[in-house]
C-alpha cells in the first residue's frame, strides 16, 4: 500500500496561500503537452539550455517562446523589475488575480531573463505579508486605523492651515524615484500647482552631481551609452561603483565585453568589492581622492602624448586650462594624496590608452562628496582626452540607482527645475503653463507673493527661486527662521516613497521629525520614518500601491523608456500614487486644473493621457517621441531588438532602438528611433546620431565654443552651429520647410519651446541636432571650481593636506539655507575619530531597504547589520569577527553593529551598508511599527552616524567619506 | 540519454544570490531551508571567487548509498530525487553529501529535524507531474514543462549553467578557450597589487613596486 | 480502518470513558457514608480538603521504606500528566476534537524531559510490581493490564513522534482508545477516586479533630 | 565449575579484540581529518589570469574541506566540499555494516558452537537445599530496567543499521520506513532513559566491581581455562567485572555520541556528527556482542546462573563453585537460608507447607 503521509515542505502561511493558488491544473495541461520523455528527445531544448547558459544567442528567443506555448494557461504579464535602473524584464504568471509564478524573460534585450537576488524575488511583493495594509495615523503614541477619506481630510485641512499661516513653502513635497514617469511628472506638476519649489527626490542624494557635472560638460546629464553597448568596449573602467552588488545584471554585459574583446576591467575603489574580485586591475584609493587619481592618470596620458589630439581640437573647449591643473599632479603628489603608487596609476592609464574605445563607469562612490561635481567633471575630461566620447563602446556609463531615478530626474522632481531641465526661469514656467493649459498668472498666484533672494538688486520671484533640496530638509526644519531664506521653516513633510535612513545625520533628522507639525508617509511600507522619531501624533501612514499594482512607463539608466504592465490589483487598501494625488489635489482644491486634459476613470487619472501630456512639453530632452502606443508596441516585441545594438531588425518596430532612448526627437509621428549613444556622430541625427550640445553660447572669452569640423553624418551645415530658433531657421532659409500650422506655433520660439515640434523636425531633416553642435567644455566657468580640483573632505584625517587642498568657504544662503564648509574642516577630528567611514550597497537589499527587508526570501540572506573593519583596526580596537561594536560618527552619533573583520577594506577604513533601519543608536524599534508591518530584518541605519557635508553645486550629501571611531560594545 | 547537470562558472559568478532567491521563488522553500547557496572563497582577498552550490545530482550519489530507508532514486534524465513519504529525516544523507545539499526543515509540532529537502533540479518528485501534492512536497516541476531549473535560467551573469552535461561542457569549453586567449593577451593582472604592500590609506608609505 | 479508528471508535471510546467515569463516581457517592452521631471536634469539610492535598506529601516512614516507588511514582505521574495535557500534538488534538480552544503547549525540550521521566518512572514501577514479592502478591490482572496499556500508549506515542507516518499515529490513537474504554472499569479510576477516598478519611479525621 | 568462568573469559576476550580493532578505526578518523593543511587559505603573491584554476585545485583535490563565506545560514553552509562525508560513507557502508554484521552473527554462531560442544554447564555438586541472598529487590529491579531499555535500544538501532539490506526485501520500502521512523524516534527517546538506568546500575554495583588481587590470577588462568585448578573469585568474577566496566565506559561513549547525534539543532559541524556516529556504532556493536555472551551464560549457558536475578536467591553450591570467596564468607556469617524459608519469604505458596499463612509470608 502507498501510505498517506503528512510530510509537508511548506510551513509558513504565506507559502500556503500561494501553494493553494498553485496552477496545478493548467500546468498539468502543459505537462501533457510536453512530457519528460518527449522533452528528452527534444535536443532543441538542450541547445536552448546551452544558449541560455551562454545567453548570447538570438536562437534562445524562439526557444523561450516555444516553451511558453507549451506551458500553462496562466496569464503571462510582461513587466519591469522595480529595483534597479538596469530595467530587467519580468514575465509574471498570474492566476485569477494571484501572482503565482515568475518566468525569465529570455527575449528581453537588457537581461535575457537574468535576475539578481532582488529581481528573482519580486514575486513576493505580490503577496506582501509585511506591507502597510491600511491608512493609519498616530494618536497619542498608538497607531490607529483610519479611512482614506478621514486621513486625506485631516491632512488636507492641516496643509491648508499651514499654507494660511506660513505660506505654501512650509509644506515639503518629497517625491520618489520609485514612481513611474507619469506619476513623477504628475508629482512635480502637483507641487507646482500647490505653489512651491520645495519638491525633491532621491536623485538629489544619488546622482545630482553627475547630472550637474555631466550636463554642464556636454549638454545632457545622463548615461551616454547603454549597458548593452559595453559589449563593444575594449576597456572598462569602474570607479566608485560596485555594479556586482548594485547592478548585478549589468555585469552580464561587462563580462561579455571583458571576455569577447579581452577587455581589461579596471576597478578603482577604496574597497575590494565583489566587482573588483573580477577585475584585471584593482586600484585602492583613499576615499574622496578621485580627482587626484584621475588627474594622475591624465598626467601620464599627456606626458606620453596618448591623448586624442584631433578629437580635442574639434570637440573640446578648455583642455589647456585643465592641463595646467593636471601638471601639478605628479606621480609623487598623487601617491601622497591618494595612496596609489605610480606604477599602478601608470598601468591603468596605459591600459585605457592602449585599449580604445574604453568605457568609464561610475556610481555613488564618485558622486556623494562635497566635491562630487568636481569628480564627475574630472571623469568626463578623462574620456574627452582619450576621445572616448560619442563612440560605441566608449562613453561615460553612469549607472543610476532606482528603477526610475532617471525618469524622475528628467521630470524634474527636483527643487531647482521644472520637468525636462527647463529650470525655473519665467520662460520655462510660461512654457509649461501652456503645456498644462493653465493661466500663467494663476500659477504664479499659487506661490508665496514675497521674495527670498535678490539677483543684483531686484527681487527674485519665489517661483523662480530654487527650493530646499531633500538632503537639507532637516535644516529647513531646524535652522532658526532667520537663516532660512523663505517665509517660514518647513512645518509639514510629505515623504512620498522615501526612506529617511538613506540620509545622513540621523540624530538631527530625529529632532527635525519631532519638530514638524505633521508628517505624511505615503509608501507601500511604513519605512523608518514611521518609527525613528518619538512623536505621539501628527503622523499619517498611507498605503501606496507598488509599481506591480499599477502601470506606466519607466526610464532605465540608459535613457530607454519601457512600458510596465499591471501584474495584480492593489493589495489590501493600497491605492496607486496618481490616484492619491488626485484625491489630495481635490481636497486641496486644484484637482480640476491639475487634471484639465487628463481623462479620469472614477478617481484614477488615465496614465496614457499623462504620457501624452508630457510628450507635448518635454522637448529639451526628447521625451516627445515616446507615445504610449509606441512603447506598448515595443513591449510586445522585446525579442526583435538586438542584444548589443538594441536596434530592432525587422518586426513591427523595425529601425527603432529599444525603449526609444531619449532624446527621441520631435513628435511621435516623426518616428524618431531614439538615441542609443549620445553625441555619436557616426549616425545621422534622424537615425540616432548626435553631437555635443550648444548649451553655453557660441563663444567664451573670445574662444569659439562651436564644434570645428565635427558633425553627425548628413549634417548639411557641416560644422558647428548654435541651437535652433525660429530666427535661425529663417536665416538658413529653412523656415518654409515648416507647415503652416507649425509656423504659427513656432513663430518666435526655439527648439525647446516650439510645441509643434516643427523646428526640431526641420533641423533633423537637414541632418542637424536641434540643440546645435558645439564643443564639450572641460572648464565650467559657472561653477565654484571651473577646473575640477581636489579639496579635502570636511572630516579628513589628512590634516597635512588641508592647507594645500582646503574646502570651500561657508555660504550664507544656498538653496535657501546656509552651508558650512571650512568652519567644519577647521576643527581636527582625526585624533578622536581616526578611522575613515564609507558606505555602500548590498545585493540583497535596495535603498532604505524597507521593501527588501520585508521580503523573507531576501531578508534571510542578510540578517545582521555589520561594519567591515580591517584586521589591523580590529586588533587595535580589540574586536573580533562577529563581535558587536559601537561605531561613533564624528558628530557623536553612535550605531551598534556587528563587526566583520576583512581585508576587503584597507587599514584605517570602515565600511557599512546603508540599507538597514529600525534600530536607533542601539535601541530596537520593532515594537513601534504598526501591527504586522515590521520588516523581517531590522538594523542600525549607517547614515545615523554619517556626518555633515554637501556638494558645492547640488547639495549632494557626503556619505562616502567621513570619520568615526570603533569600540567593542 | 541526457544527463542533467549543474555547472557554476567561477569567473562569472558574482554572488548576487539570484539563484538562491529564484529557487525560493519557484519552489516556495520556507525560511531556514536553502536548496541552493553561494559560497565565496577567499572572501575579500585577491582571487576571491564565488560558486553556487546545490545538489549536484551525482551519478553515484553518496546520499542514496547511505540512506537507511533507500528513499533516493535517479530519474531517466540523471536527476537524483527522493521520496519524502519514505524519508525518516535521519540526516545520514547530510553527513555523506560532499556539497551539503540536504536540508532539514524544522518540521512538525516539535520543530525537530523533519523530512529531508533538497534541490530537485526543478523536477518535482515521485508524485504525478504537476499534482498539487507534488508541488506541496517538492516544489515545481519545470523539467516536465521542458524548462530548466529557474536558478540557472535566472542567473544574472549566466554563470550557473544547467542542462544536458554534454551541452554544458561544450558551453564552458568555449568560454575557457576564449579566456585562454585573454591570458595570453594580458598576462599577469594587478588585481592584488593594492594588497601587496601593507599601505594604509594615509598613503604616506611610498613603497615603489 | 484508519477512518474507523479516527472516527467512530474515537467517539465511542470517549463516550464510554465519560459515561463510565461519571457512573462509577455516582455509584460510589450513592453508597453514602455511615452517619456519625458523635460530637464533631472539628470541621469534617476542612479535614477532607486538607487530606486531599496534604496526602500528596508522602509520610516520613514511606519516604524511608519505598524510596524507589516514591521517586519513580512522582516521576511517572508528573511526567505523564505533563505529556497528556501540554504536549503540542495533544493540545492541538484536544483543541480540535473536544474543547475547540487551545492553550500554550510546552517546548520541545520540556516534552523530552517529561517523556524521559514518565518512561523511567513507569518501567521502574512496573518492574518493582513484578519483582517485589509483596507488590507482586498484591497485584492482580487488572493492575498489569492497566500498566501495560498505559505503557504501550506512551511507547507508541513516542514512536509516532516524527508525526509524518499516519499508521503510527493511528496505532497510538487506537491504543489510547482502548485505554479510555478500559479506564472506568479498572483501578485506573484512582485518577478520580483518590479524591473521594482521601476526602472520606480526611473528613472522618477532621471531624475527630485530628490534623493529619 | 571452571567452565562458567572460562566462558565469560572467552567471550570477554573476543570482545576485547574486536573492541581494540574498532577503536583503532575510530581514532584513525579524526587524525586523518586533522592533519590536512587548509589549502584554501593560501593567497598567492601574484594573481594569474584564471585564479579559478587554483580554486578548482583546492576543491578537486579534496584535501581539506575548502571553506568560504556564504549568506546562507546553516550547518557547514560555508563548506564547499566536505570530503570527510565520503570517508564516513566508506566506514558505514564498507566497514560498519559488513564487519558489524559478521561480528554479531559470528558471536551468535560462536555461542551456538560453544553450546553444542559444552552443553549446559550444570552445578557439579548438584543443587543444595540452601540458598544465599544474592540480589536485593532494588538490584534486580534496576538490572531488568537497564536490560529492558538496552534490548529496546539495541533492536531499534539494529533495525536502522541492517534494515535496508535485510528487511526492505521482506516487507517493502513503505512498511519499512514506518518501522524505521518508529525505531528512530523510539531510539532517540529511550536513549536518555538508558543513561538513567546506567547511573543507577553504576552507583549500586561499582563497589563490588573494583578489581582485586584474586582477579589477576583469575585472568592469568584465563578464567580457569588453563589447568584444572579452581579459581577463587569474589561476588563478581573477573569476567563479570570486565563486563561491568565495559558497560560503564563503552555505554558512556554510546550515550555521549548519541547525544551529539540526537541534537543537530545545536548546529555542530558534520565532522562531529560523523565521528559521533562512528563511535556510537562501534560502541553499540561491541556492547551488543558482549551482552550476547552475558545473556547466553545467564540463560542456557549455565545452570543456576539466572536464579539470582530471577528470585534474588542463588543456590549455595552454585555460589561456592563460582564465587566461593563471597559464598564461604556468607555461609560463615550464617546467611544461608533453607529453601522453604526462602520460598516463604518470596511467597511461593505452592512450595510452602500448608499451615503458613499469607500474612506471615507478607512480612
Amino acid at each position: 500500500m502507498k501510505l498517506r503521509k503528512t510530510s509537508d515542505l511548506l510551513i509558513n502561511t504565506q507559502a500556503d496561500a500561494s501553494a493553494g493558488a498553485m496552477p496545478s491544473v493548467n500546468r498539468e495541461a502543459g505537462g501533457q503537452a510536453l512530457s519528460r520523455r518527449t522533452f528528452l528527445k527534444n535536443s532543441g531544448l538542450m541547445a536552448g539550455g546551452a544558449v541560455l547558459a551562454t545567453g548570447f544567442a538570438p536562437g534562445m528567443v524562439r526557444k523561450a517562446r516555444a516553451e511558453e506555448a507549451a506551458t500553462s494557461g496562466a496569464q503571462k504579464i510582461k513587466t519591469i523589475c522595480t529595483h534597479c535602473s538596469v530595467g530587467c524584464g519580468i514575465i509574471a504568471e498570474v492566476q485569477n488575480g494571484v501572482w503565482t509564478g515568475q518566468e525569465p524573460a529570455f527575449d528581453h534585450p537588457f537581461n535575457h531573463g537574468a535576475h539578481c537576488a532582488k529581481g528573482a524575488a519580486v514575486r513576493e511583493h505580490g503577496h506582501g505579508e509585511r506591507r502597510l495594509k491600511y491608512p493609519t495615523k498616530l494618536v497619542d503614541g498608538k497607531w490607529k486605523r483610519v479611512s482614506w477619506d478621514e486621513a486625506l481630510n485631516e491632512i488636507g485641512d492641516k496643509m491648508l492651515q499651514i499654507r494660511e499661516q506660513s505660506g505654501p513653502d512650509s509644506v515639503y513635497w518629497l517625491g520618489s524615484a520609485k514612481h513611474n514617469n507619469e506619476q513623477a511628472y504628475l508629482f512635480r506638476k502637483f507641487a507646482a500647482f500647490w505653489g512651491t519649489n520645495n519638491v525633491d527626490h532621491q536623485a538629489r542624494i544619488c546622482h545630482s552631481t553627475t547630472v550637474a557635472g555631466v550636463a554642464n560638460t556636454w549638454g545632457y546629464g545622463a548615461m551616454t551609452n547603454s549597458y548593452n553597448d559595453i559589449h563593444n568596449s575594449k576597456a572598462i573602467l569602474i570607479i566608485g561603483g560596485n555594479p556586482a552588488e548594485a547592478h548585478p545584471v549589468s555585469l552580464q554585459h561587462v563580462f561579455k565585453g571583458k571576455e569577447q574583446n579581452n577587455a581589461p576591467l579596471i576597478v578603482i575603489d577604496p574597497r575590494f568589492t565583489r566587482t573588483a574580485a573580477h577585475a584585471t586591475q584593482f586600484i585602492r584609493l583613499r576615499p574622496g581622492t578621485d580627482v587626484p587619481l584621475i588627474w594622475g592618470m591624465l598626467w601620464h596620458i599627456f606626458e606620453n602624448g596618448w591623448e586624442d589630439k584631433e578629437f580635442i581640437r574639434q570637440r573640446v573647449y578648455g583642455m589647456e586650462d585643465v592641463k595646467k591643473e593636471i601638471a601639478k599632479w605628479t606621480p609623487d603628489e598623487v601617491e601622497r594624496v591618494t595612496g596609489v603608487p605610480e606604477n599602478q596609476v601608470y598601468a591603468a592609464a596605459k591600459t585605457m590608452a592602449d585599449n580604445r574605445p574604453g568605457t568609464f563607469i561610475w556610481c555613488m562612490g564618485g558622486t556623494q562628496h562635497t566635491i562630487g561635481n568636481n569628480n564627475t567633471r574630472a571623469y568626463c575630461v578623462f574620456q574627452l582626452a582619450l576621445g572616448n566620447m560619442g563612440v560605441s563602446g566608449g562613453g561615460t556609463n553612469i549607472f543610476r540607482g532606482h528603477d526610475n531615478v532617471q525618469g524622475a530626474t528628467d521630470f524634474g522632481v527636483l527643487s531647482h527645475t521644472l520637468p525636462g531641465y527647463y529650470g525655473l526661469a519665467e520662460g520655462s514656467w510660461k512654457h509649461w503653463a501652456k503645456v498644462w493649459d493653465v493661466d500663467y498668472d494663476w500659477l504664479a498666484g499659487r506661490f508665496d507673493p514675497g521674495s527670498y533672494e535678490k539677483s543684483g538688486d531686484k527681487d527674485v520671484k519665489v517661483m523662480n527661486t530654487k527650493g530646499i533640496p531633500v538632503s537639507r530638509w532637516i535644516d529647513g526644519v531646524l535652522e532658526d527662521k532667520g537663516n532660512v531664506a523663505q517665509k517660514d521653516n518647513i512645518r509639514a513633510m510629505v515623504l512620498w516613497g522615501h526612506a529617511p535612513n538613506s540620509q545622513t545625520r540621523g540624530e538631527e533628522m530625529k529632532k527635525a521629525m519631532e519638530k514638524l507639525d505633521m508628517m505624511v508617509i505615503i509608501d507601500p511600507y511604513p519605512t523608518v520614518s514611521a518609527v525613528m522619531h518619538d512623536r505621539t501624533d501628527g503622523v499619517y501612514l498611507l498605503p501606496a500601491s507598488t509599481q506591480f499594482e499599477t502601470y506606466g512607463s519607466v526610464t532605465a539608466s540608459n535613457r530607454s523608456l519601457q512600458w510596465r504592465d499591471k501584474v495584480i490589483e492593489p493589495l489590501f487598501e493600497s491605492v496607486p500614487d496618481h490616484t492619491i494625488m488626485y484625491r489630495l489635489a481635490k481636497k486641496l482644491g486644484f484637482a480640476d486644473e491639475l487634471f484639465k486634459n487628463i481623462q479620469m476613470n472614477g478617481e484614477e487619472p488615465l496614465i496614457e493621457d499623462i504620457t501624452r501630456e508630457f510628450n507635448k512639453g518635454m522637448w529639451t530632452i526628447g521625451y516627445t517621441g515616446q507615445s504610449p502606443e509606441r512603447m506598448k508596441l515595443q513591449q510586445q516585441n522585446w525579442g526583435t531588438f538586438d542584444y548589443t545594438s538594441l536596434l530592432a531588425e525587422g518586426g513591427p518596430c523595425d529601425g527603432e532602438f529599444y525603449g526609444l532612448p531619449w532624446p527621441c526627437w520631435g513628435t511621435a509621428e516623426l518616428k524618431h528611433p531614439g538615441t542609443p549613444n549620445l553625441y555619436d556622430t557616426s549616425k545621422p541625427v534622424a537615425k540616432g546620431g548626435l553631437n555635443f550640445r550648444a548649451r553655453f553660447g557660441v563663444e567664451h572669452n573670445g574662444t569659439n565654443l562651436l564644434a570645428e569640423g565635427s558633425y553627425p553624418v548628413g549634417n548639411e551645415i557641416k560644422n558647428g552651429h548654435p541651437e535652433f530658433t525660429a530666427d535661425l531657421l529663417k536665416k538658413l532659409g529653412w523656415w518654409d520647410d515648416l507647415t503652416a500650422d507649425e509656423q504659427k506655433l513656432a513663430e518666435g520660439k526655439n527648439w525647446k519651446t516650439d510645441r509643434s515640434g516643427g523646428i526640431q523636425r526641420v533641423a533633423i531633416k537637414h541632418g542637424c541636432a536641434p540643440f546645435g553642435n558645439a564643443k564639450a567644455r572641460a572648464v565650467v566657468w559657472t561653477f565654484p571650481d571651473p577646473v575640477p580640483i581636489h579639496r579635502e573632505p570636511l572630516y579628513t584625517n589628512r590634516r597635512d593636506l588641508v592647507e594645500k587642498y582646503p574646502t570651500y568657504e561657508d555660504r550664507k544662503s544656498f538653496y535657501r539655507l546656509p552651508v558650512r564648509y571650512e568652519s567644519i574642516q577647521a576643527k581636527d577630528y582625526s585624533q578622536e575619530y581616526p578611522i575613515i567611514l564609507t558606505s555602500g550597497r548590498l545585493v540583497e537589499y535596495e535603498g532604505g531597504g524597507d521593501e527588501t527587508r520585508s521580503n523573507p526570501w531576501l531578508a534571510e540572506l542578510q540578517q545582521d547589520m555589520f561594519v567591515e573593519i580591517h584586521p589591523r583596526d580590529a586588533n587595535d580596537a580589540g574586536v573580533h569577527d562577529g563581535d558587536m561594536v559601537w561605531l561613533e560618527g564624528a558628530e557623536g552619533a553612535k550605531v551598534k553593529v556587528k563587526a566583520m573583520v576583512t581585508r576587503r577594506v584597507a587599514a584605517g577604513v570602515a565600511f557599512m551598508p546603508f540599507h538597514y533601519g529600525g534600530h536607533f543608536e542601539g535601541k530596537d524599534l520593532r515594537s513601534k511599527y504598526p501591527e504586522g508591518s515590521d520588516p523581517y530584518v531590522l538594523g542600525e541605519a549607517c547614515n545615523t552616524a554619517m556626518t555633515y557635508g554637501y556638494d558645492s553645486v547640488t547639495q549632494m550629501q557626503e556619505t562616502k567619506c567621513s570619520l568615526c571611531r570603533i569600540s567593542k560594545a | 540519454m541526457a544527463r542533467m547537470k549543474f555547472y557554476c562558472d567561477p569567473e562569472r559568478c558574482i554572488e548576487c544570490n539570484g539563484c538562491v532567491t529564484a529557487c525560493k521563488n519557484e519552489n516556495e522553500v520556507p525560511w531556514g531551508v536553502n536548496r541552493r547557496r553561494v559560497v565565496t572563497i577567499k572572501d575579500g582577498e585577491p582571487g576571491e571567487r564565488s560558486l553556487s552550490v546545490a545538489c549536484m545530482h551525482c551519478s553515484d550519489a553518496p546520499c542514496a548509498t547511505v540512506c537507511p530507508v533507500d528513499c533516493f532514486y535517479t530519474t531517466a534524465d540523471g536527476v537524483v530525487l527522493h521520496d519524502k513519504d519514505i524519508c525518516i529525516g535521519c540526516g545520514y544523507c547530510f553527513y555523506a553529501c560532499p556539497f551539503g545539499a540536504p536540508q532539514f526543515p524544522k518540521d512538525g509540532a516539535f520543530a525537530t529535524r523533519g523530512k529531508m529537502d533538497k534541490c530537485t533540479f526543478c523536477a518535482g518528485g515521485p508524485e504525478v507531474d504537476h499534482s498539487a501534492e507534488e508541488h506541496r512536497k517538492y516544489g515545481s516541476n519545470r523539467l516536465a514543462e521542458g524548462k530548466l531549473p529557474l536558478c540557472a535560467e535566472m542567473c544574472s551573469t549566466k554563470a550557473l549553467l544547467a542542462g544536458d552535461a554534454d551541452v554544458i561542457s561544450d558551453v564552458y569549453r568555449k568560454r575557457i578557450i576564449n579566456r585562454g586567449a585573454s591570458v595570453l593577451a594580458r598576462g599577469v593582472s594587478f588585481q592584488d597589487a593594492s594588497f601587496r604592500s601593507p599601505r594604509d590609506v594615509s598613503g604616506k608609505s611610498s613603497a615603489k613596486e | 480502518m484508519g477512518e474507523f479508528i479516527d472516527g467512530p471508535l474515537w467517539t465511542f471510546s470517549v463516550s464510554v470513558f465519560a459515561i463510565g467515569v461519571i457512573w462509577r463516581i455516582i455509584a460510589i457517592v450513592k453508597a453514602g457514608v455511615r452517619t456519625d452521631l458523635s460530637q464533631p471536634r472539628g470541621s469534617s469539610g476542612a479535614g477532607a480538603l486538607r487530606a486531599v492535598f496534604s496526602r500528596f506529601m508522602p509520610e516520613r516512614t514511606v519516604t524511608q521504606r519505598g524510596r524507589l516507588q516514591l521517586v519513580a511514582g512522582y516521576m511517572f505521574h508528573l511526567g505523564l500528566f505533563a505529556l497528556l495535557i501540554f504536549a503540542k500534538p495533544h493540545v492541538d488534538f484536544i483543541a480540535e476534537r473536544i474543547t475547540g480552544f487551545d492553550w500554550p503547549a510546552m517546548p520541545h525540550w520540556a516534552f523530552i524531559v517529561a517523556a524521559e521521566f514518565a518512561f523511567a518512572g513507569i518501567i521502574l514501577l512496573w518492574l518493582h510490581r513484578l519483582l517485589n514479592p509483596v507488590t507482586r502478591m498484591l497485584s492482580d490482572l487488572d493492575d498489569h493490564i492497566g500498566t501495560v496499556l498505559v505503557f504501550v500508549v506512551m511507547l507508541t506515542g513516542c514512536l509516532a513522534l516524527a508525526q509524518s507516518f499516519e499508521p503510527l499515529r493511528l496505532l497510538h490513537l487506537f491504543l489510547a482508545e482502548l485505554l479510555l474504554i478500559y479506564f472506568p472499569f479498572s483501578k485506573l479510576m484512582h485518577a478520580f477516586t483518590f479524591v473521594l477516598s482521601r476526602g472520606y478519611t480526611g473528613a472522618t479525621m477532621g471531624r475527630k479533630g485530628v490534623n493529619a | 565449575m571452571k567452565q562458567s568462568t572460562r566462558t565469560t573469559g572467552f567471550v570477554g576476550g573476543i570482545a576485547w579484540l574486536i573492541g581494540v580493532w574498532l577503536i583503532s578505526l575510530l581514532v584513525s578518523l579524526p587524525a586523518a581529518v586533522a592533519e590536512e593543511p587548509n589549502a584554501a587559505t593560501k593567497a598567492p603573491s601574484v594573481q594569474l589570469m584564471n585564479p579559478a584554476a587554483e580554486l578548482w585545485r583546492d576543491v578537486r583535490q579534496r584535501t581539506a574541506p575548502s571553506s568560504g563565506n556564504t549568506q546562507v545560514k546553516g550547518v557547514d553552509s560555508g563548506v564547499l566540499i566536505n570530503s570527510n562525508g565520503d570517508r564516513w560513507r566508506h566506514f558505514r557502508m564498507n566497514q560498519l555494516i559488513p564487519i558489524g554484521g559478521y561480528v554479531l552473527g559470528g558471536a551468535l554462531l560462536a555461542l551456538l558452537l560453544f553450546y553444542m560442544i559444552r552443553g549446559r554447564v550444570p552445578v557439579e555438586g548438584g543443587l543444595s537445599d540452601r540458598k544465599l541472598l544474592r540480589y536485593s529487590n532494588y538490584e534486580r529491579t534496576i538490572h531488568w530496567f537497564i536490560a529492558g531499555v538496552f534490548i529496546f535500544l539495541g533492536l531499534s538501532g539494529l533495525i536502522l543499521l541492517f534494515g535496508r539490506p535485510l528487511l526492505i526485501p521482506l516487507i517493502g520500502k513503505e512498511a519499512f520506513s514506518v518501522l524505521a521512523s518508529a525505531s528512530k524516534e523510539g531510539h532517540n527517546l529511550m536513549g536518555p532513559v538508558f543513561l538513567i538506568s546506567l547511573i543507577l546500575i553504576f552507583v549500586r554495583f561499582v563497589r563490588r566491581n573494583i578489581y582485586q588481587k584474586g582477579d589477576l590470577t583469575w585472568l592469568l588462568r584465563g578464567g580457569g581455562v588453563i589447568g584444572k585448578k579452581h579459581v577463587p573469585s569474589n561476588f563478581f568474577n573477573m569476567g563479570e567485572k570486565t563486563m561491568f566496566w565495559l558497560l560503564v565506559f563503552v555505554g558512556g561513549t554510546i550515550i555521549v555520541s548519541g547525544f551529539v547525534l540526537v541534537s543537530p539543532s545545536l548546529g555542530h559541524p558534520r565532522e562531529w556528527m560523523e565521528l559521533a556516529h562512528v563511535g556510537h556504532a562501534i560502541g553499540a556493536v561491541l556492547m551488543i556482542t558482549v551482552i550476547f555472551g552475558h545473556i547466553y551464560i545467564g540463560t542456557v549457558g549455565m545452570e543456576g546462573e539466572i536464579e539470582g536475578m530471577k528470585t534474588g536467591y542463588c543456590d549455595l553450591n552454585w555460589a561456592k563453585e563460582h564465587h566461593d570467596l563471597w559464598a564461604s564468607q556468607a555461609e560463615k556469617n550464617g546467611e544461608a537460608l533453607a529453601n522453604d524459608e526462602v520460598a516463604r519469604l518470596r511467597g511461593d505458596f505452592d512450595r510452602l507447607p500448608r499451615d503458613v499463612s499469607i500474612e506471615e509470608a507478607g512480612k
